[in-house]
């Protein structure tokens, strides 16, 4: 399929939409970090978490890592957005602490990762 | 003059003492009903509970029962039987010790107290057989 | 000024309209009155720095053709990482013949399993994709929609349908095997 | 059909010059009719819209040209137009009567109406007539939710009928028949198309159906009492476009709308039929043909179709591990995996593997590796093939007149084989061949019944020399034919002789062929045969007798052909499988794989089609996807395989055969590559030759699935009981 | 007492029910399928006589090659004229001759109402009782059969020797009512005439067919009423302009 992988390396003209360049997406995506990070004490005491503040600091950074990949500039708005969206529902109690704990879901019952586990356990 | 004093309820209290049979007894009366009550025995059913009025007490305390001591603190109030059920529960003054309408059919069923929480509670089980027949070495065709 | 007072008399009506539209009418009515071109009332109120992000929007960027719009999509990533899509035209019913509904290519994800319910006996499942029915026009199309989700994919090839000539008179040929005997 | 037989009869009368002169008259007749040159198109308009057809298309195939669907009954793209549902009446301007679609070849110019006043009125009119006598019983009705009736009646019906009946004088009712065990009628439904009659007639060949009576009184049946029990019974369930003729052990299961269906393929013989697997709460509930034109166009044979109920018996759900008492013991996983990992450490790389009839590429490819990591070399296939390097060349065990193609041929010798059973739906192509194209078939074998009318060379097995050699009459037909081609069954080249067969007639083919044309045929009976030859497995069993192996793996063997007794006394058997049959009884240690609806999986069918299945469920219980087992079982040894995901294997098969991962594709032998020097030193010993299906019966159960299937079971008692009935009656009669 | 109140409540059952069987349905007495029967099952032997099947090589030859399966209803005819009617054995002797499928065979067989495949009286007769017969009278003459046959239409006598059956117009309208006697038409009949036809028959003889009002065929009984002048030449009741 050439053709489609010529469509790979295309690159094509579109309206942005917050950001024009790389460097106002990334200072974006800090500035939602910081926003995070600086609201993260209040959420932990809201919502009476078993968690510490050391903790959700943690997962913060690991959910922006693992975003680190991203390099298009629309989808680093949108994840900017929804992460504000996610920022506020937290902040104004919108959410509850179900919702707040499933930042940990995974880590709390990890699924299998090599085959013979995987292949016993039947996924 | 007695009422002022109080005395007619330590009488009352005497009286319930003797009733029940010695203070011991009140004692083991008090701790399994967490009540004392002196009443009129109105009826026995066939499993032992007794059943007492006295229209002294306050409408809805007026009439209660008294398990039977093999039942112990095991008690529960789906014991009384259905035709116990409706004098309990004011929903006629004649206890069927002396209502002679009441229908007795020989198919009615003995009364058996709720089981929940029991070994013999209901279960609701599947009866639709399983999907996949599994294979057994040991049946030869 | 005339105008203004005009407004202020419909006060009930302009209060059903929101703020920037009662805004323009105003700047409109101004203007018309004034014999001056109309002006966005949006640009003159707003502050100099929601001017430049305006300005800003309103131009292109440069982003590469192929987008990966799974980090956005909300589908979690193991069901990006671990599935299959697949690329085809749903099969004729064989009980039917008839044939809507059969035109699209559709895309369809691998099965996994599905149990029975014991509260009620009907089938559940853990998989919130297996009931995704997304038709395509073409099978480019599908295949562009399953690369900016990210997910893999592959193409079930297209059957191929044979021209076949029906004749009412071979059922009657007498010299030749296709006589039915049904006549 | 007709012709033949009564040319038969004819002769018994006694005049063989008759019978020449018939033939005489009918080639004559043939080169007469012969088209000259194809003429230019025509132009037609179907609603004013112009469509360029062949002079000689029917109005409604000019219509389907550009999508307008005219609503039919009776008509069948397969079958020869009857013309007898009214249905189909379209108006074409100018001509006084709205016109049969089906039947109605085109004229230049006509301007075809498909939704004016007339055609909506004739419609509406023939749906009233029909909706006359049809019961409403919908609700109670399996065909309810997939049934043209229905549909048709809701797109092109009257919303009112003029039918009331007031009087309850009823509508039609008829009784129904007993057709056997997998076809239900419910003859009140039937509104006469005929299609099953067609069918029953053109494509599978046994004329047991028909109408009688008349008027009001007509119905559909065998007049007699009788089975219809074909091999291709089925396809007249889908066909019914009511709710006349339904699955019978589908009935009252399931409706259309609830089940779930995955395109997939059927690996019960080797001819990989496309099929849809329809399930629900992980339960396969039928099984459908898929429409594909290269392989099984649209039919399903009834084994394929309704063995499907096999897949819910005598599953193996746990891995089993025979315990010092002897019997087979559930345990879990780890420890199954331990034991069997334990034997294979030991056994030194003397370890074999044998893959069965409905082993899938993958898993072959798995073990393969598996066995060769453990230094072991023994990798055969249950089926035996000709001595020597007979599967180095691929044009030697396929199909490589392809099974569309057998269409096209003009003379076939079949040589130890019963296509009708099998291999069904490649014997509906050479009955199509017969029927369209004046096909003459001569067979070398028992004397069997083909559904089609052909010449009985004789069965000894010198008589293929004779044809080689051209000495024999129908050496001159193969030889004057413009497409021959010679099928020879599998089984026959499991012969002590069937190199010296296999070689003599592929030197004669070398003679016959003709460019794009490859007369050579090996008719496959297993699914997985020519995809186990093709990632490199032995044929043979004695080769396992030969190694004498520690371990022996055997992945869907069931055959029943290997034996405890011929077997080392401390070999350890492993069996890889689905259903607990021949093979888990004899193995120490049992691992339960995911059966064909249960698994991605590829199969090369038997004229080396590579194609997939998909997973309609999942495996039942403790189950694994064969593949999978054997790459955990490798990881326990110690020497994990390099995949872990079916892309992985699927890179790793692209490697050993990359034409297996090109699926639904044909990869053609070529033709040069047919070597016939495979063993020419032996000569054909002579003897009888056979074929292990001769009737009915001894079709339905051929591998682990169908001998599970309950309905498989039904259907030998009920061609028993049949037979008794025959023969009693017979008796009587003498 | 008793008797008049049974009554009652029979007719209060009666009116309160709708019987099941109420539905009539609008079908021949004949059945489509095949049922084994002591007199009519596959196991009884059938064969053609020596005559016949000169007769069968006769029939044949008459059809061009491809087309040897028209002789299907004359065979058929003929095997049921030699057996008195056609048995399922029949059928496939017919079959086999024509080298056709059974079924062929069965369709035909069971679409012509004149196959009759079941066992009939050496006499079948055929009482016609469509209009133009009806309105002379037909009623009366099956109402004679049967009387003095004692059977109702569709069966045989005990001994074999008769069989009634009410038909559709057999083309004999002008002489109404008629009846047919296995090939012979017997025309203008009354009930003494019908009477007559029966006795003879019982008798063992066959009364000669053709009208019995004294007519030689289809001509009016007395004189012409119509017609009865010369036929007008050409050109006669012809506009003066052509």
């Amino acid at each position: 399929m050439a053709g489609r992988e010529a469509i790979k390396r295309a690159v094509q003209q579109v309206r942005p939409i917050l950001s024009v360049d790389r460097e106002e997406a990334r200072k974006r995506a800090l500035n939602l970090y910081k926003a995070w990070y600086r609201q993260i004490p209040y959420i932990v005491m809201d919502y009476d978490i078993p968690m510490s503040v050391e903790q959700c600091r943690a997962k913060l950074r690991e959910e922006f890592v693992k975003q680190r990949h991203v390099t298009d500039i629309r989808v680093i708005d949108m994840l900017v957005i929804k992460g504000q969206m996610e920022l506020k529902e937290s902040v104004e109690i919108w959410k509850q602490k179900g919702h707040i704990m499933r930042y940990w879901k995974e880590s709390q019952d990890p699924k299998p990762t090599d085959f013979l586990s995987k292949f016993i356990q039947g996924v | 003059m007695t009422k002022y004093l109080g005395i007619n309820r330590l009488s009352k209290l005497f009286q319930i003492i003797q009733e029940a049979g010695g203070l011991k007894q009140t004692y083991l009366k008090l701790y399994r009903n967490d009540d004392l009550k002196i009443g009129t025995l109105v009826g026995i059913d066939k499993y032992g509970n007794k059943y007492f009025e006295n229209p002294y007490y306050f409408y809805g305390r007026n009439r209660w029962i008294e398990f039977p001591q093999h039942v112990g603190m095991d008690y529960d109030g789906s014991q009384i039987p259905a035709e116990w059920y409706g004098w309990m529960h004011y929903k006629t003054d004649l206890p069927p010790t002396r209502d002679g309408c009441r229908p007795k059919y020989k198919w009615i069923a003995d009364h058996s107290e709720n089981l929940s929480g029991t070994k013999e509670s209901y279960m609701p089980y599947s009866t639709t057989p399983p999907k996949v027949e599994a294979w057994d070495p040991k049946a030869k065709k | 000024m005339s105008g203004l007072s005009h407004i202020m008399r419909q006060r009930p009506f302009a209060l059903q309209m929101s703020a920037s539209k009662v805004a323009n009418v105003l700047v409109a009515r101004w203007a018309s009155s004034q014999d001056i071109a109309p002006m966005d009332l949006k640009s003159i109120l707003a502050r100099p720095e929601e001017v430049e992000q305006r300005n800003k929007l309103s131009g292109k960027i440069t982003v590469p053709k192929a987008v990966n719009l799974s980090p956005i999509s909300g589908v979690p990533s193991d069901h990006i990482r671990e599935r299959r899509v697949r690329i085809h035209i749903p099969p004729k019913n064989a009980m039917q013949s008839g044939t809507d509904n059969l035109q699209t290519w559709q895309i369809e994800f691998d099965n996994r399993e599905r149990w029975e319910n014991p509260l009620m006996g009907w089938t559940s499942t853990g998989d919130p994709l297996s009931n995704m029915n997304v038709q395509f026009g073409s099978k480019d199309e599908a295949i562009t929609y399953c690369e900016r989700n990210g997910w893999r994919w592959y193409v079930d090839s297209e059957q191929t349908k044979k021209e076949r000539v029906k004749n009412y008179g071979v059922n009657f040929s007498w010299n030749k095997r296709t006589r039915v005997s049904t006549k | 059909m007709i012709r033949a037989p009564l040319v038969k009869a004819l002769g018994a009368l006694g005049s063989p010059t008759h019978q020449i002169a018939s033939r005489a008259v009918r080639t004559s007749a043939i080169v007469a009719q012969t088209p000259a040159k194809a003429p230019d198109t025509i132009e037609v308009f179907v609603d004013d819209i112009p469509v360029q057809v062949l002079p000689g298309t029917t109005v409604l195939q000019a219509a389907a040209q550009i999508g307008v669907e005219i609503p039919r009954f009776c008509y069948h793209e397969r079958l020869a137009v009857a013309g007898n549902c009214r249905m189909c009446l379209v108006e074409v301007e100018k001509s006084p009567k709205p016109v049969a679609a089906c039947a109605m070849p085109v004229m230049k110019g006509w301007r075809i109406k498909t939704n004016s006043e007339m055609t909506r009125k004739a419609r509406e009119g023939v749906m009233e007539f029909l909706l006359m006598n049809h019961p409403l019983d919908c609700p109670i009705c399996d065909q309810g939710g997939e049934c043209d009736l229905q549909d048709q009646a809701m797109a092109f019906g009257s919303d009112r009928s003029r039918f009331t009946d007031i009087n309850y004088t009823g509508k039609r009712a008829v009784e129904d028949k007993d057709i056997g065990p997998l076809v239900k009628t419910i003859m009140t439904r039937c509104i006469h198309c005929t299609r099953c009659i067609r069918f029953a007639s053109e494509i599978a060949g046994v004329d047991d159906l028909g109408t009688t009576g008349r008027g009001n009184d007509m119905q559909i049946g065998t007049y007699v009492e009788k089975l219809f029990l074909t091999e291709l019974s089925g396809n007249v369930i889908d066909l019914c476009p009511v709710g006349a003729l339904t699955n019978k052990p589908y009935s009252f299961v399931a409706r259309p709308w609830e089940i779930r269906k995955v395109s997939s393929i059927d690996v019960l013989d080797a001819v990989g039929s496309n099929i849809v697997i329809s399930t629900r709460t992980n339960e396969v509930l039928r099984i459908l043909p898929r429409e594909n034109e290269d392989v099984n166009e649209e039919w399903l044979a009834d084994k394929s179709r309704f063995a499907c109920d096999g897949l819910k018996r005598q599953r193996l759900v746990a891995p089993m591990v025979r315990m010092p008492n002897g019997e087979l013991q559930a345990v879990e996983w780890e420890s199954a995996l331990i034991a069997v990992a334990k034997a294979l450490q030991k056994a030194n790389g003397q370890i074999a593997g044998v893959a069965g009839q409905l082993a899938d590429v993958e898993a072959m490819v798995a073990l393969k590796d598996l066995i060769n990591r453990l230094e072991g070399e023994t990798l055969v296939t249950e089926q035996d093939f000709i001595k020597g390097s007979g599967t180095d060349v691929r044009a030697n065990y396929l199909l490589n007149s392809n099974i569309a193609g057998l269409e096209e041929a003009d003379a076939v010798l079949l040589v130890g084989t019963n296509p009708r059973y099998e291999a069904p739906l490649v014997n509906t192509r050479l009955r199509k061949a017969y029927v369209h194209n004046e096909l003459q078939i001569a067979s070398i074998g028992p004397k069997i019944d083909l559904s089609y009318s052909h010449d009985n060379l004789g069965s000894d097995a010198s008589l293929i020399k004779d044809v080689c050699s051209g000495s024999h009459a129908f050496s001159k037909v193969l030889e004057g034919a413009k497409k021959p081609a010679i099928i020879i069954g599998a089984d026959i080249l499991e012969r002590s002789d069937g190199a010296a067969i296999h070689a003599t007639i592929a030197e004669y083919c070398e003679k016959l062929k003709k460019p794009d044309w490859n007369p050579f045929n090996v008719l496959q009976n297993n699914a997985a045969q020519v995809g186990a030859y093709d990632v490199g497995y032995q044929p043979g069993l004695q080769r396992i007798n030969q190694a004498q192996p520690k371990v022996l793996v055997l992945l869907n063997a069931d055959a029943g052909k290997l034996t405890r007794e011929q077997l080392p006394k401390d070999c350890f058997v492993v069996y890889i499988g689905s259903h607990g049959d021949n093979g888990a009884s004899i193995a120490d240690a049992v691992l339960p794989g995911a059966a064909y609806t249960e698994k991605q999986a590829t199969y090369v069918n038997t004229e080396g089609r590579a194609q997939q299945t998909l997973p309609g469920v999942s495996p039942p219980g403790m189950a694994r996807e064969d593949w999978k087992i054997l790459r955990a079982l490798s990881e326990v040894t110690g020497t994990p395989l390099g995949y872990d995901t079916l892309d992985e294997l699927r890179t790793r098969l692209e490697d050993i055969a990359p034409h297996l991962t090109r699926l639904g594709k044909l990869e053609k032998a070529s033709f040069n590559e047919l070597s016939p020097k495979t063993a020419t030193s032996k000569s054909i010993s002579g003897g009888a030759i056979d074929v292990k299906q001769k009737e009915l019966r001894e079709y339905f159960m051929t591998d682990a699935i169908s001998r599970a299937s309950p309905t498989m079971a039904k259907c030998i008692s009920a061609v028993n009981k049949q037979q008794r009935q025959d023969e009693a009656k017979q008796s009587v009669a003498i | 007492m008793i008797h008049i109140s049974l009554k009652r409540l029979l007719f209060r059952v009666r009116s309160g029910l709708r019987a099941i069987t109420s539905s009539c349905a609008r079908s021949s007495e004949n059945l489509f399928v095949h049922r084994d029967t002591p007199e009519d099952n596959p196991n009884i032997p059938f064969e053609f006589t020596a005559a016949n099947k000169k007769r069968v090589e006769a029939i044949l030859s008459i059809y061009p090659e491809g087309h040897k399966r028209g002789a299907m209803i004359p065979l058929l005819d003929l095997a049921q004229r030699q057996y008195g009617w056609l048995p399922i054995s029949a059928m496939h002797k017919v079959a086999e001759i024509l080298g056709l499928p059974n079924m062929r065979v069965y369709e035909v067989a069971t679409f012509y109402t004149m196959f009759m495949r079941k066992p009939m009286g050496k006499y079948h007769i055929q009482v016609c009782t469509t209009t133009p017969c009806w309105l002379r009278g037909s009623d009366e003459i099956m109402a004679t059969c049967k009387e003095q046959l004692c059977i109702g239409p569709g069966e045989t006598t005990k001994d074999k020797m008769f069989t009634i059956s009410e038909v559709e117009c057999l083309g004999a309208c002008v002489n109404a009512p008629m009846v047919a006697i296995n090939d012979d038409f017997y025309e203008d009949l009354t009930a003494k005439d019908m009477q007559e036809i029966l006795d003879d028959l019982k008798a063992g003889k066959i009364a000669a067919p053709g009208p019995r009002s004294g007519r030689f065929a289809s001509e009016p009984k007395g004189k012409l009423t119509s017609l009865n002048e010369e036929p007008k030449g050409p050109g006669f009741g012809v506009q003066d302009g052509l």
